[in-house]
């Protein structure tokens, strides 16, 4: 079972843990990504986060079925943000439930190292003197 | 043929709108399209990558874009 | 920042994501344990928890500093809890925020790994047909 | 000297009670309190290992047991 949800309000962990809960799971695993206040020793104030939203839902809904391929899990859930971020604020959640907790571990770490690489979603980061689109240029 | 186009992130910014329209020849592949924006749009290929997607799926180069199709151009993505 | 708790109550996810929350942090992994209702294809009715209070909360503590040595981490927050759990219920809650997320994934993994060797914490299965202390013969 | 002892998970059903008191011979080690305690309970044997903790920190063996120390049986853990 799979829940992917793209949403320009705040993230709600409980809800992603309450999604992926299930009696046959021995552990879950969650990652929260949250915004930091620096970039290569440089001071961000604020992150704008902006998604191709059909491609986006439809990129998450195939990370999430390839972690259920690989991994022995049971349920997953992807919810990210768009918008404008403050710092501390939580762009991503990922969870994941599984008998074993080694699964949920790897499967965690696998979605969101895939999310990163393959998701159509731009983060730019916002400077007192500028702004960057992140990874744009070499 | 005209075909729709949708813009994201930095490449929003070099082309200076999050959607316009294209004209293509007939039979006109994903890689004519990519040629066709980087010429009208140089900046494009200072960027580290881009790919194009074609309904929603990143294309590989030798698809033909038909009339209806959404094209989308996708610069590097930096979500999570 | 470390916050170890042993408790009889239920366990708080958001107050854990809450204590190592950071600015500086990019990204946090949360694992939650998670109650089975089935173990070596045998149903669980629920589980029992004991421990050795004083000694516990020291060696959580221990594996938590460990883990801020050895990882480029921020925060720790271990919770776990004791008495009788049912199917679902949380025994343990492990956070970890830091800068980059795989040092975080990696200390939450190297924390509960170490936990369930070295920290005086008992759990008996509980079945229809009787009780079972998990890990106690060869 | 008489110490006592704390005990814990299935080692408290093997001797029966949560906490006792033990006489020992003075400057006994840990391992002397082992094997008093094998002696007495002799299923405490066939668990998968036992440990036992002075003052709170897990024992290696060698270590002297005085009159007002804290020590624990420890059965196999499975926290978590």
């Amino acid at each position: 079972m799979i829940e992917i949800k793209l949403s320009s309000s705040p993230l709600d962990l409980q809800a992603c843990m309450s999604f992926v809960a299930s009696p046959a799971a021995g552990g879950i695993d969650i990652f929260v990504g949250t915004v930091r206040n620096r970039t290569k020793g440089k001071e961000v104030h604020r992150l704008e986060f902006e998604a191709y939203e059909t491609m986006a839902i439809s990129e998450m809904q195939k990370i999430a079925d390839e972690a259920i391929d690989k991994f022995q899990v049971l349920k997953v859930a992807v919810h990210h943000r768009t918008g404008l971020l403050n710092i501390g604020e939580v762009p991503v959640i990922i969870a994941v439930s599984a008998i074993h907790r080694a699964a949920a571990f790897d499967a965690c770490r696998f979605i969101i190292d895939t999310l990163k690489q393959t998701v159509p979603i731009w983060k730019k980061e916002i400077f007192a003197d500028g702004e960057v689109w992140v990874n744009a240029h070499p | 043929m005209v075909t729709r186009l949708l813009i994201f992130g930095i490449a929003k910014d070099i082309v200076g709108s999050s959607a316009t329209e294209i004209a293509l020849p007939e039979n006109a592949t994903i890689t004519d399209l990519k040629n066709i924006l980087e010429e009208r749009y140089p900046r494009l290929k200072q960027l580290s990558t881009f790919m194009i997607a074609l309904n929603n799926q990143y294309a590989t180069g030798d698809e033909l874009i038909k009339s209806n199709d959404e094209v989308a151009i996708i610069p590097p993505v930096s979500g999570g």
